[in-house]
């Protein structure tokens, strides 16, 4: 039964791999593009797991489990790297990293200002209390902000 | 033969002992005495070379080496040859280097970098000896390199001075243009005869069936391929022949890559003169002399090798009218010297039984040509000593009293480079003019070896007018003495006047006991087994005539102009519109000939320095810089974006697959 | 019936040194905790310890491969093993106490970890052990670039390798997934198996194709592992994270993930076009590997060469140095794809291998040693007045300099040599165009080594260096140099080595 | 040109979702001067449903239809929360799109069949990194949208790398990996022709002849061709020398105007082109294994008492991959080691 159904595997594999890799190469937030890259490793992970199910044996699925030890890894890392640049330059931006580059070369700046948009109106997220601060007598974000 | 390879490797040997030697003790123990190993060594080794040039009989050729390279299927002994076309090479390298090492002694004896010259020195010798008892083409181009890199370290010796450094910099990269056609040759020939062995190459291009007008029909084994003698003479051998051309043209300084030499003065005087001599600038000539087997083959490239020889020599030599810097001037002559050798090597296009006839000519003006240039260098360096390191002739003048010994070498070196007979000059140039003579007759290529023996006669006025110029601005008239001379401005010192005197007496002597009196050299070169066999070809009294007018005309010319009525020159600007003026004059004749022939040749040389300068070289140099525009170009990829680096990895890697996929 | 235990000692016996190695670096993390030791006595247990490997490490002749098999061992893996030991062997007296010593245990251990990984991936016959055994340089590496220095360039540089690190392993095991796929095993010994068959069963018929998908998986694998051996267009880290990173990181990087990458690019080919004894030409995949090798090769050269001009950082200079070099390597592996030139293509590249390790890391070394507290040489006109004030060490760094440049008589002169012969004997013309373009960026790159040596010798230092180099370095030193004339005059035993490798079954 | 025409024309069901899909995913990706548009998404939906109508349908493959709609559920939600978290702005949405994406992968898991997997596979992504995560953004995140998560680099460049990736990709796939629609074709007109031969007996060699002959094609040619696409069937070398018998029976046949015999030839094309179609759902895209090769060796995952249980899995990790296990082992020790080392302030910062 599940034999014909391999290729069908295979394209969902190489559209989760397809759309990782543009939201690697487009996607400026540091966490994010590692997201991206961990969808491709799912698009793999459904490759080997529909090879696994076509030759009827465990060892693709064996495979995707390393694949899961080895992301795990590299997420610890990525986490502890992300903390380390973001305590420096206070952002998430990749593109603020680009002191290293070819000599005599301008840095890449963002060209057109942003649209406002309506909607885009701050929004509130669920934060973490700083240490030692009741959670009712925390700041509010618009104070963390101007506190930086 | 245990002696004899004990012989040759020896001689191979010595300079890069008294090398490692100099630079392991030079700077903390022998200090002064640096010289002693170089000049020991020198010295052994020409012993050496006169006794195996002397022992050598009919046909004989030495040979010495071990196993060296056995990969794949490319397995080359290292193994030193020598023949007499080697053995003659070897005499001339080392009899000048010692001598200008000799003189080198006194001209470097205060330079902080004294211990570092001597080693430089003898590696130079070295690597030029090996290139020359190489057996094999890859060996050749290893020492070829060598040459290079030693060239590269004499230039840029005084390293403070930027020019010296730009120089160094310049001769290294334009001889790396050339360096890449030999390459290619070399490879070509691997691929072509599966062997880069010189014998072994020659054996399989039997020439002697070309020599002798018997058509070849048999086939020729090449590694493991037979090949029909039609399929090996074709366009490969064709395209061998002209990157050989090549790197012959980068060592030996010929058009459009002569670039580099005359900035290569910026390097000390004597090492100029070992360069111009004897070892780097011959390597060339050598290098075609050597593989004549191959060109005969090639009729259209020793063809090409003449009207490059032809080319060089005259515009050098129309630059080196105009010049005011002495060594400059020797400098466009060792240039358009080089030409001429070209041009005879190239004499033997389609007439191979000229070939070995073309080559002893080639080699004996090679040789002679070493005397009188390392004298005039080494004259031009006692002058510099002298004079506080100023050369420009506007500045000095009349040190005929000052210097007598100098002036009197200096006036042999310049006869000698004129042809004036029976100097040396003058047989090894009649030699020349006689096979470009024979090259016009009854050759495929006729019409244009008329037309380039004119350019060699035109030439070789051109050289006794500026040598004579040059001789006779520096040591005639009112005595200049810079102020830079300070208490130097004196005569040389013994280290420096012996060499001077030793080549001197070369000068004079080599072409009457070796040349076309004797034919010494003739019978001596043609034992050799690589080249055709011999046919005499015998001057023709119209020719020497000839040669003896340009000679003695240039040279009486230059006497006119510049010792006889020294005022002629500044007044000849204003010949044209004071033409009538001066038609009643009693130097009538001189003023026509100044109208017709210096003022023109003035302003064409003018014009060839001004293209020379601009276009030959800056095309040279745009050659060189087009990679460095070609990297500028590519430099915004590097933005330091992380993402734009992901980005082009995968463009490139989504155009792969495409492409891939499309044609699988 | 043989016993799980039994059955996993039998597995293991062949790569003991790198379980050695493993436990060893893993001791040290732990080791730490309680162990305050000076980074000299981390660095003799490190010597120690990879010197103990290399006496375990089975000779070449002993060929363990019972197909399926998680690890062989044979005569490339004899090689890379021992090249591996000996590169770490180096970095270990490179970093001898140079290593501040709060994090010296992490930093020999991370060292450890690498060697093993990289005689791993030599040492893999199977896909998940090939990918853990890369896994296992990288993580190792990307800790090591951020460990002694955690400055702004430092931390760009450790981004930047990361991320593109693990965007290019997604790729690998996008890759390693179809070859997986194409068999239903992952062992290489299987999958040789498989295209082995293929090709005897084919070989009759010439219309017949492999599937598409082991195209795909085998361009994956080019382009992630490309990313190790920094061929173009997959490079552009290099020169940045050269540039940010410490000295001894990026020794490390220059060389170890290059020796990787190009085991794993060989163990790949190996299994999937390379039949010694077939014609390889015959499969489909080996004619558009080396057209894919061909155009990575071209670009690589001049890409590395031509930015290579404009550089004024040392490092950065090595590093697009170290891109064109990976080129003239790819030419190689190109040239062993097609038919006729296998042994020689091959055995070139692996003789280019040992060549360009010795002349990197005396280079580095040599770098390394003149690095001191007062006094950093980063920029190519640091370099100036080396030659007054360690004139031994200049004329050394010259000799490293001119085989980079492949003059003679250095090494260097003849893997370029080999190389290009075998690309010009496959009579592929594109292959003789590569061959010439080879020829043509030697003579580029002359230019900009020629001028780190002209700086070294032809001008003075404003502030002259005055570090003493220390014994550790001099040994590497020497011994690079050794090695970098010691193959020029005696090729003949390294080449016959070399050719035994290629004839792996 | 014209051949280029043919294959769009021939492709359309691959071309057209993906082109969809292209100018979706461009336009929603973050852009500073554009919001998101409603018209967008729908195009991307667009994409993911005709991709999940069209393709199937082209390509003929059809199990069961629980199994299929659980697949196309999974499938579908997995991509659509792919496409919305790489377009999304708001980070932490992002990230549980993510966990969308790891949930539905997991349900494709489970239907694979892989109960162990999928949990393993929440447990670490959805349970472990996504949260970690979560509260890095959490803790990095200033009020408000960050400039850098309302643009993105290079869209078009992205997008139009991504997709063109994607569609070699999913070519590929489907050269090597689905029944060709030429193939299906054909054992359709067989079928017809050997069941409307059942019914009729009037029957001429012409009539038959050209049945043989597809699109001016002989059969042979056409069943040759589909038979080299299958490296790794193992009766090919059998069916290869079947056709060519056919082949020269079909000529003797036809030389003698034997209809009885020829009919017969037909239904022997027939089997054999049903068989090719079969084998080319399951050994497309294969090479055979060598006989005699082991591709499990140790003693533990040699004993399969119970096929296609989870301790199976176990045996395989635990037998064939236990050296893995170890190497994994170390990994994660570096790693830990590795992730304390980098986060912890560096002594001379400090002071």
């Amino acid at each position: 039964m599940s034999q014909a159904i391999l290729p069908n595997y295979l394209i969902v594999g190489a559209i989760l791999f397809g759309l990782g890799a543009i939201g690697f190469l487009s996607r400026r937030n540091l966490i994010l593009m590692f997201l991206s890259a961990e969808m491709m490793l799912q698009g793999v992970a459904l490759n080997l797991v529909g090879f696994g199910g076509h030759h009827k044996n465990y060892q693709g699925q064996a495979f995707v489990i390393f694949m899961l030890t080895v992301a795990a890894c590299e997420a610890a890392l990525a986490l502890a790297l992300i903390l380390v640049l973001f305590r420096n330059r206070k952002t998430l931006d990749v593109s603020v990293w680009q002191d290293l580059r070819e000599a005599n070369q301008d840095p890449v700046q963002d060209e057109s200002p942003l649209l406002l948009e309506p909607e885009m109106t701050p929004m509130h997220f669920p934060r973490l209390t700083p240490a030692g601060l009741r959670p009712d007598q925390a700041a509010s974000p618009e104070e963390a902000a101007t506190r930086g | 033969m245990g002696k004899q390879a004990e012989l040759l490797a020896m001689i191979g040997v010595v300079p890069v002992l008294a090398s490692v030697l100099t630079a392991a003790l030079g700077p903390r123990v022998l200090k002064h005495r640096s010289h002693w190993p170089t000049l020991a060594a020198l010295g052994y080794a020409l012993v050496l070379s006169i006794a195996m040039l002397f022992s050598m009989s009919e046909g004989s050729s030495y040979t010495a080496g071990f196993e060296w390279l056995n990969m794949g299927r490319m397995d080359i002994p290292v193994r030193l040859v020598a023949d007499p076309l080697t053995a003659i090479m070897l005499v001339t390298v080392h009899a000048v280097a010692l001598l200008v090492a000799i003189f080198s002694v006194g001209y470097m004896h205060d330079d902080p970098g004294y211990a570092r010259y001597f080693s430089v020195f003898s590696l130079f010798v070295f690597c030029m000896v090996m290139l020359v008892m190489a057996n094999n083409f890859l060996m050749l181009f290893i020492f070829w390199e060598g040459v290079g890199l030693c060239s590269y370290l004499l230039i840029g010796f005084w390293y403070q001075k930027p020019a010296a450094a730009a120089a160094a910099r310049k001769a290294f990269l334009v001889n790396r243009i050339g360096d890449f056609g030999l390459l290619i040759a070399v490879f070509l020939i691997w691929t072509q005869f599966g062997t880069l062995n010189f014998a072994e190459v020659f054996r399989q291009l039997d020439y002697r069936y070309l020599a002798e007008g018997k058509p070849f029909d048999g086939a020729i084994v090449v590694g493991e391929r037979m090949l029909t003698h039609a399929q090996i003479v074709g366009w490969p051998l064709l395209t061998i022949c002209i990157c050989l051309m090549l790197g012959a043209m980068g060592k030996s300084a010929q058009f459009p890559l002569h670039v580099w030499l005359p900035d290569a003065m910026e390097g000390p005087t004597p090492a100029s003169a070992l360069i111009h001599a004897a070892t780097m600038v011959t390597a060339g000539v050598y290098l075609v002399a050597r593989c004549t087997p191959i060109f005969i083959h090639a009729p259209q490239a020793q063809a090409l090798l003449a009207v490059v020889g032809a080319v060089t020599a005259l515009v050098a030599a129309l630059i080196a009218l105009t010049q005011n810097d002495l060594k400059r001037i020797m400098a466009y002559s060792t240039v358009s010297q080089l030409g001429y050798m070209f041009m005879a090597l190239g004499s033997a296009a389609g007439n191979p039984n000229l070939a070995t006839f073309a080559v002893i000519a080639a080699i004996f003006h090679l040789f002679t040509h070493a005397f009188f240039k390392a004298l005039l260098f080494l004259g031009c360096g006692s002058v510099m000593h002298a004079m506080g390191g100023v050369i420009d002739l506007r500045r000095i003048g009349g040190l005929k009293k000052l210097m007598p010994w100098t002036h009197l070498t200096f006036a042999i070196g310049a006869a000698g480079l004129a042809g004036i007979p029976p100097l040396a000059g003058f047989w090894s140039k009649d030699e020349i003019l006689v096979s470009l003579n024979q090259a016009s007759h009854g050759s495929p290529y006729g019409l244009l070896f008329t037309l380039i023996l004119g350019i060699a006669i035109l030439t070789a006025f051109l050289t006794a007018f500026y040598t004579g110029r040059a001789y006779f601005l520096a040591f005639w008239g009112p005595e200049r003495i810079p102020e830079e001379a300070g208490h130097h401005a004196h005569e040389s010192g013994r280290w420096m006047l012996i060499p001077l005197f030793g080549l001197a007496a070369g000068t004079v002597l080599v072409g009457i006991l070796f040349g076309t009196p004797t034919h010494l050299f003739e019978h001596f070169l043609t034992q050799s087994e690589s080249l055709p066999k011999f046919q005499a070809v015998h001057g023709s009294g119209m020719i020497v005539l000839v040669s003896i007018l340009a000679a003695g005309g240039g040279a009486g010319l230059a006497a006119i102009f510049y010792q006889l009525r020294p005022e002629l020159p500044s007044r000849m600007a204003q010949a044209a519109w004071r033409f009538y003026d001066y038609s009643s004059h009693r130097f009538y004749l001189d003023e026509i000939l100044g109208l017709i022939l210096v003022r023109p040749l003035k302003g064409l040389a003018a014009f060839i320095q001004l293209f020379d300068l601009h276009v030959v070289d800056g095309l040279v140099d745009w050659v060189g810089q087009v990679p460095g525009y070609l990297g500028q170009w590519f430099r915004p990829v590097q933005n330091g974006l992380l993402q734009f680096y992901a980005l082009a990895s995968l463009l490139g890697l989504a155009v792969f697959v495409i492409v891939l996929l499309a044609k699988f | 019936m043989q016993g799980v235990y039994e059955w996993m000692i039998e597995a293991s016996r062949w790569v003991r040194p790198e379980m050695l190695l493993l436990l060893a670096g893993s001791g040290y993390f732990l080791a730490a905790v309680f162990v305050s030791a000076k980074s000299r006595s981390w660095a003799i247990a490190s010597l120690l310890i990879v010197l103990l490997a290399a006496i375990w490490l089975p000779s070449g002749d002993a060929d363990f491969a019972t197909p399926a098999s998680f690890f062989r061992h044979d005569s490339f893996s004899h090689f890379l093993r021992g090249l591996g030991l000996g590169l770490g062997a180096a970095l270990i007296l490179l970093s001898w106490d140079r290593i501040p010593d709060r994090c010296a245990a992490e930093y020999f251990g991370c060292l450890l970890l690498i060697i093993a990984g990289v005689n791993l991936v030599s040492a893999a016959n199977d896909l998940i052990a090939l990918f853990l055994a890369l896994e296992l340089v990288s993580i190792p590496t990307y800790v090591l670039l951020y460990l002694l220095r955690a400055d702004d360039a430092a931390q760009e540089a450790t981004l930047k390798y990361f991320f593109l690190s693990v965007f290019s392993a997604a790729l690998l095991l996008y890759g390693l997934s179809f070859l997986y796929g194409a068999t239903g095993s992952t062992n290489l010994e299987v999958l040789r198996g498989a295209v082995r068959q293929w090709l005897e069963q084919e070989s009759t018929s010439a219309s017949s194709t492999l599937p598409p998908t082991l195209l795909i998986a085998m361009i994956m694998i080019v382009a992630a592992l490309g990313f190790r051996v920094t061929a173009a267009p997959f490079h552009f880290y290099a020169p940045d994270v050269y540039q940010g990173a410490p000295l001894l990181p990026v020794t490390l990087l220059s060389l170890i993930p290059k020796v990787a990458g190009f085991a794993g690019l060989y163990q790949i080919v190996s299994a999937t076009l390379l039949i010694p004894g077939a014609d390889a030409a015959a499969s489909p995949l080996a004619a558009s590997a080396s057209g894919l090798f061909w155009i990575v090769a071209l670009v690589s050269m001049f890409m590395g060469n031509l930015m290579g001009l404009w550089q004024d950082d040392l490092k950065r200079l090595l590093a697009y140095s170290g891109i064109a070099h990976a080129g003239y390597m790819i030419v190689g592996l190109g040239t062993g794809c097609s038919s006729g030139m296998i042994v020689e293509g091959l055995a070139g590249l692996f003789f280019y291998l040992i060549v360009y390790s010795a002349m990197t890391l005396g280079v580095f070394a040599i770098l390394i040693a003149l690095q001191s507290r007062d006094r950093t040489v980063v920029n190519v006109d640091d370099l100036a007045g080396l030659s007054k004030s360690h004139p031994i060490l200049a004329v050394v760094m010259a000799c490293f300099l001119f085989c980079l440049m492949g003059l003679p008589p250095t090494a260097g002169f003849l893997a370029k040599l080999n190389l290009f012969l075998a690309a010009w004997n496959t009579e592929q013309r594109l292959y003789r165009v590569l061959a010439l373009v080879m020829a043509v960026n030697a003579a580029i790159g002359a230019w900009y080594y020629l001028r780190v040596v002209g700086v070294m010798f032809l001008r003075d230092a404003v502030k002259p260096l005055s570090v003493r180099v220390t014994w550790p370095a001099w040994i590497v030193i020497l011994l690079c140099l050794f090695i970098v004339f010691w193959l020029f005059f005696q090729p003949n035993t390294t080449w016959t080595w070399m050719e035994a490798i290629t004839q792996r079954r | 040109m014209g051949s280029l025409f043919t294959w769009v024309w021939q492709h359309w069901y691959v071309l057209l979702p993906l082109l969809l899909g292209f100018l979706a995913i461009w336009k929603l990706l973050p852009h500073a001067r554009q919001p998101q548009s409603a018209a967008m998404m729908g195009l991307g939906a667009a994409a993911i449903i005709l991709g999940g109508i069209v393709l199937p349908r082209a390509t003929g493959v059809h199990v069961s239809w629980m199994f299929d709609l659980f697949f196309y559920l999974f499938a579908g939600a997995a991509i659509a929360s792919a496409g919305a978290m790489i377009t999304q702005r708001n980070p932490v949405y992002a990230a549980l799109y993510f966990a969308l994406v790891i949930l539905n992968v997991c349900g494709l898991f489970l239907l694979q069949s892989g109960p162990f997997l999928a949990a393993a596979t929440v447990i670490v992504y959805a349970g472990a990194i996504i949260v970690t995560f979560l509260f890095v953004i959490m803790f990095a995140q200033q009020s408000g949208l960050a400039q850098y998560d309302r643009r993105c680099r290079e869209p078009l460049l992205a997008s139009l790398a991504g997709f063109l990736l994607m569609g070699a990709l999913l070519y590929a796939i489907n050269a090597s990996y689905q029944v060709s629609p030429r193939l299906t074709g054909l054992v359709k007109g067989l079928e017809e022709t050997v069941n409307s031969a059942a019914k009729t007996t009037k029957l001429e060699v012409k009539d038959l002849m050209g049945i043989l002959r597809v699109n001016d094609a002989p059969i042979d040619l056409l069943l040759a061709e589909e038979l080299n696409r299958l490296p790794g069937w193992p009766e090919k070398a059998a069916a290869r020398a079947k056709l060519h018998q056919l082949e020269t029976q079909v000529i003797a046949a036809a030389a003698n105007q034997d209809t009885a015999v020829l009919l017969n030839l037909v239904k022997e094309y027939y089997s054999l082109a049903a068989s090719l179609q079969h084998a080319q759902q399951r050994y497309t895209g294969l090479l055979g294994i060598p006989a005699g090769m082991q591709t499990q060796v140790s003693p533990l995952s040699r004993r399969t008492e119970e096929p296609g249980h989870v301790a199976q899995l176990g045996r395989t990790l635990f037998g064939d991959y236990l050296l893995a296990v170890e190497l994994a082992a170390v990994l994660l020790l570096i790693a830990t080691v590795g992730a304390i080392v980098i986060v912890q302030r560096p002594k001379e910062a400090a002071a």
